[in-house]
């Protein structure tokens, strides 16, 4: 089983994490982990059939995220970095609207939000991340491209084609893998050869680094440092931030089939808002004003995309067919009598 | 050899001889049909994401790791090339592998291997090299999931030379179909209808594989006026449909295809010379799905016995939908009804 | 809107103003089309294994690197999941990419960017991100290739929501259909017949992709006693049978499909309506293949006038075969002329 | 360009590559050679519609062939492993068939000759190796599985997956990477990220060794040593010989495109036999004597070969049906008959 490794003592490791920026953060983390217990209550209540929990994630997400410019970059997320699109700005109704089962990619705008439609394959978005980049850098653009991937993903090949291809083409792109050490129910142990994703970075020629994901200030840093690189022409890097699924890997999953809750319980004590909170009170830049109106602020937000979310209208049929060619087919119109005249609620 | 169908409905026959018949769900059928291979056959390997302490993300393999060992019963990484890549290494020293690939939609990955590699090393090694692969595959639609967890691969597995393809419908053909898909000593794709793993029903794990051979449909409810088609969950649909049907005095025959290659044409054709209409049922996407083949099939065999073009109902040509739109996107029992009517009313021009 | 085909054989009409027409193969038309897109938008982007220096294995894309330069046309590394990707991320940031996968073979690793990437992003966005792309597939066999470099992949690509598929059949049309899906605002797949990429013809590179819209097939060849319907290098041999046909006073239609999705059903239906039988021939293996999907499209809009059932002369179901038996696997005249005498003498039973 | 580094000086750094062995590797070398020269005729006479030559790759495919136990342990090549082949006694009229075109897999049996059927798609072998060895350990054998591939095919998804679930259930593997510098068109400077492979086999917590493949000494023990390990139960190994396609990537291939001529030369000049043979003058294990048998033993094989596989029969078309499958179908007798009354010559 794994534990998790002490919090860092002595000076201030992380000094471009200003007071501003760390309360940007954790009023956003705050938001998120809110947004998340509303929709696990809403799981329960059978508003949403089932609900991946970003629980334990939210500084890896939400202090990686803070790093990136949503004028001119892009992510390209998996299905559990709701803090990631709350950090960017996207829609949050639109974005639980997937987890209500609305529509798979969810009902925001990915182009306007700069971040690509919720992607259930482990490991598929990535190739496009290293497209986007490719592509931003043919045009002479200085955005710059962020990968989202979990542990278990770093066993697919897309992942390594991906990076292999990155590093050749010296792509911007930041991959950015969650290490939350569980894949379902199958542990870093038996599914990361060598124990470590960052290590694998070496192997194309460019950097990897691992950081506390639970440290918002030291993901905050490796993210920006990884940026400037790429913004710079200088390539690729992977960042592994080791963090913890502290809930099970959906509603519908059980852990005490696999794991220790002992474990669990370790990594809750590690939780990053309450880390973050004890920094910020520690060096001023948080006082109880602050932590109560981030409270107050983040209730509301999540009570609001919970209330919006919950009475966002189910889509019309014609939907089946609306997008799915930009250029109709007289065959899919034929189809759409057919469901018009025999299917139609 | 015959091409008429040697089963009636399942239920419907007595239970034979040394007989263990046991209320259970498909999802237990098939762990059942797993324990009694692991049992009876020490080349058997289980294996997958997330299959072993776990049981499954569906619990069909719960329980398997702890009764057969972490050597006969193992969790992979994750990565769906690998697994079937690793079960053509292992075929080649000598194993009888079982692979599971967690949903339809992720067999996608898997393609490669399937096609170029494990349908293929027995005629490229012409013969040296036989490949008694079971790959499940918990495929089709029908319970609200996310993206990728509702869709019907069977066309293009039915298309590629050197596989086999099978999907029951309920737990007693589930229990034998994958008893019979490992002794099989071709490869042979086992598509698990989710939307079914739980409905209970009497199975007898006395039933031999043997039976029914490699290849033959079943009809579950006898008819005269039309002959409904289908596989997996659209079975229970199609059975549903015909009960409406006869409340209006329509007799429709209800055929499951259980094997989807081979096909068993000639026990389409016997069926259809009688009834003169047929329709067929599922739910992947119209176009150039497997209702085309069985149309085809039937066609091809009947074609004078025919009194209207074969009927297929089938999903649209869209991508899978999420929840809301799922039951407008499957077949529904209105439109198979509405193509029974068609096919009922047609009339040469 | 009418199902009717409007174009006879394209070397029948008069060049259209402003023609350019030179005589060239398929591989330099092929070229030549992606020279004029290159030219005409900036958004394209050519890339794939071996396409620059080299030029491609069949020196499709020769010299486009060196006219075009290595930021329009590219080498990537040997990955084809990687390659469709790309072009997924590619046209997200607003470019028109025109990927390359070296063979039909070796598109399978590539299936699940295909399907659940590429076919479904426009769909899974809400039409909010576009996806633009052209991915070419040197395609089907005749050439005596190795293993993997003679397979037929359209069934699989015509099932897939949200892909539209052609194929070209002689130099002109490649030029043709490749400008048009390029210009298409979503992913075609364009399946390049390899046996045909040598014989040179007469092509009109000012010829508009407009004057025939996505979906329409072309007769090639008139005639009334039966229709045959064929893509990509298939339609040349069919185009044979038919003199050899014609010999026997026997007047064969040959329609080239030209797109495998969406199908012209309605020309298809026109066709079948005149001639009232039907021969479908394809090179991909019979079960499941795409001449089930152009016989049941026959047979439900055109039962009624149908003599015979829809016949089909397909590659067998197996594994596609190396050099010498190559030729016993793929249609020969000879059984596309046995399918049409069986569909001449077919008497209702 | 890349240009060849210079042979190695000083004392005999592979002690273990004694006579014996050395004039085993250099008569199975030349023989290949031989081989492939006979194999280049036939293609240019017609015979052979294709052909992949081995030429400069022999001591990479000899030499470390020579280190496997053709009783116990199994070898997965691609297309071009002609030398393993022949190091492993298969019957080369068999292998060369697939070059006719009679059979694409060859016509040798790969399971008596344990060395499985030849393979043209890119890496997609090396997952069946690690399927191999995973059971070979778990029936307690003591064999070890040898993946072949190229630096090409190291971008492959499937390449890191096969690495990875090796690595993670310590299977007996040793992952051979032919190093040829070029992937067709392709050199390995826009195809291999980092620009070395065996840098990789550390991201899989693994050893990964770069050896100068056209060194037979060297190349034996890189392979006799990861061997060694893999039979100790300690897991998978990655070599990646470094050696050069002096030839076109086959004989449809035309290297003026892409590359200098200048670089085939300077390659050709490390030739491994001539390698080989200069080592052996020098420490005595060969005199002209063995030089000139070993041309004559070459050379007499070679055209046994190119006999043997001009003169094999083609398969009857019966062929095309009688592997599908172990236990037949009634629609594919249906479908051999339609051959036979249709198409049969
Ligand atoms: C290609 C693919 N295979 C299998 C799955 C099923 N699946 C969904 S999530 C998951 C585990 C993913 O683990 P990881 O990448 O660590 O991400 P996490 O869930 O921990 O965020 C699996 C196996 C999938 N979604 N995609
Ligand atoms: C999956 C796949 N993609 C593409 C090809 C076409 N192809 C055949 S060989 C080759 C280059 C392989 O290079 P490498 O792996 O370095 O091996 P080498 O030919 O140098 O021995 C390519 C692109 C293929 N055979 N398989
Ligand atoms: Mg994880
Ligand atoms: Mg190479």
């Amino acid at each position: 089983m794994t534990t998790p490794s002490p919090t860092p003592a002595g000076p201030d490791p992380h000094p471009g994490f200003g007071p501003d920026l760390a309360r940007r953060c954790y009023r956003e983390m705050l938001t998120a982990r809110r947004i998340d217990e509303e929709a696990i209550a809403l799981q329960r209540q059978g508003v949403f059939p089932a609900y991946v929990s970003l629980r334990g994630q939210e500084a890896a997400q939400v202090a990686g995220a803070a790093a990136l410019d949503a004028e001119r970059d892009f992510a390209f997320p998996t299905y559990r970095e709701m803090g990631v699109a709350l950090a960017l700005g996207v829609d949050m109704v639109g974005y639980m609207a997937s987890h209500r089962a609305l529509w798979h990619g969810g009902l925001y705008d990915p182009m306007a939000s700069r971040f690509s439609s919720l992607n259930a394959v482990v490991g598929g978005p990535v190739p496009h991340a290293v497209g986007w980049a490719v592509g931003e850098r043919l045009r002479g653009g200085t955005g710059c491209a962020m990968a989202y991937f979990g542990d278990g993903a770093s066993s697919e090949g897309d992942i390594h084609e991906a990076m292999n291809f990155a590093a050749v083409y010296r792509a911007p792109v930041v991959f950015f893998c969650q290490n939350n050490r569980w894949a379902l129910s199958v542990p870093n142990e038996r599914q990361v050869a060598g124990g470590s994703v960052a290590a694998r970075a070496q192997g194309y020629g460019m950097p990897g680094t691992a950081v506390d994901g639970n440290d918002a200030a030291a993901v905050h840093r490796a993210t920006a440092q990884a940026l400037e690189r790429a913004r710079a022409g200088q390539g690729p890097s992977l960042i592994e931030a080791l963090t913890y699924r502290v809930e099970p890997h959906s509603t519908s999953d059980d852990t005490s089939r696999y794991r220790d809750a002992e474990e669990e319980r370790a990594w809750r004590d590690r939780d990053p808002l309450t880390l973050l909170r004890a920094r910020m009170e520690a060096d001023g830049s948080g006082d109880a004003a602050f932590f109560e109106q981030a409270e107050q602020e983040a209730r509301k937000r999540a009570e609001a995309v919970r209330d919006g979310v919950s009475t966002a209208p189910e889509p019309d049929g014609t939907d089946l067919f609306a997008h799915v060619f930009r250029e109709p087919t007289e065959e899919l119109a034929r189809q759409q009598r057919v469901w018009y005249e025999e299917v139609r609620p | 050899m015959t091409g008429t169908m040697t089963e009636a409905a399942g239920a419907a026959r007595g239970p034979a001889a040394g007989a263990v018949t046991r209320e259970m769900s498909m999802q237990q059928a098939i762990n059942a049909a797993l324990r009694t291979v692991l049992e009876q056959d020490p080349d058997t390997l289980v294996f997958g994401e997330d299959v072993g302490a776990l049981g499954g993300v569906f619990r069909v393999t719960d329980g398997l790791q702890r009764d057969f060992g972490a050597e006969r019963v193992f969790d992979t990484p994750l990565a769906e090339s690998a697994i079937v890549g690793m079960a053509v290494g292992l075929a080649m020293n000598g194993w009888r592998p079982i692979p599971e690939l967690q949903f339809d939609g992720f067999a996608y990955p898997a393609v490669d291997q399937i096609v170029n590699q494990l349908a293929r090393m027995h005629y490229r090694s012409r013969g040296a090299a036989p490949m008694p692969v079971t790959l499940r595959l918990p495929s089709f639609g029908g319970i609200q999931a996310p993206e990728h967890h509702g869709e019907s691969l069977e066309a293009l597995f039915a298309h590629v030379p050197g596989l086999k393809v099978c999907a029951p419908s309920d737990p007693q053909d589930a229990y034998r179909l994958l008893v019979q898909s490992v002794r099989c000593d071709d490869p042979v794709v086992y598509m698990e209808p989710k939307a079914r793993y739980w409905e209970r029903r009497p199975v007898d794990t006395a039933a031999g594989a043997g039976d029914m051979p490699v290849g033959r449909s079943r009809v579950l409810r006898p008819g005269r006026h039309a002959t409904l088609v289908a596989w997996g969950a659209m079975v229970h649909r199609c059975l549903q449909a015909a009960e409406y049907a006869a409340e209006d005095g329509v007799e429709l025959e209800v055929v499951d295809l259980r094997w989807l290659k081979p096909i068993d044409a000639e026990g389409l054709a016997a069926s259809v010379s009688r009834t003169r209409r047929a329709v067929v049922v599922h739910e992947a996407p119209l176009t150039a799905g497997l209702g085309a083949e069985v149309g085809s099939l039937v066609t091809e065999r009947a074609f004078g016995a025919l009194a209207a073009p074969v009927e297929r109902v089938a999903g649209f040509d869209v991508p899978y939908p999420a929840g809301p739109l799922e039951p407008q996107y499957l077949p529904t029992i209105d439109r198979i009804l509405s193509a029974v009517q068609r096919t009922l009313e047609y009339e040469r021009p």
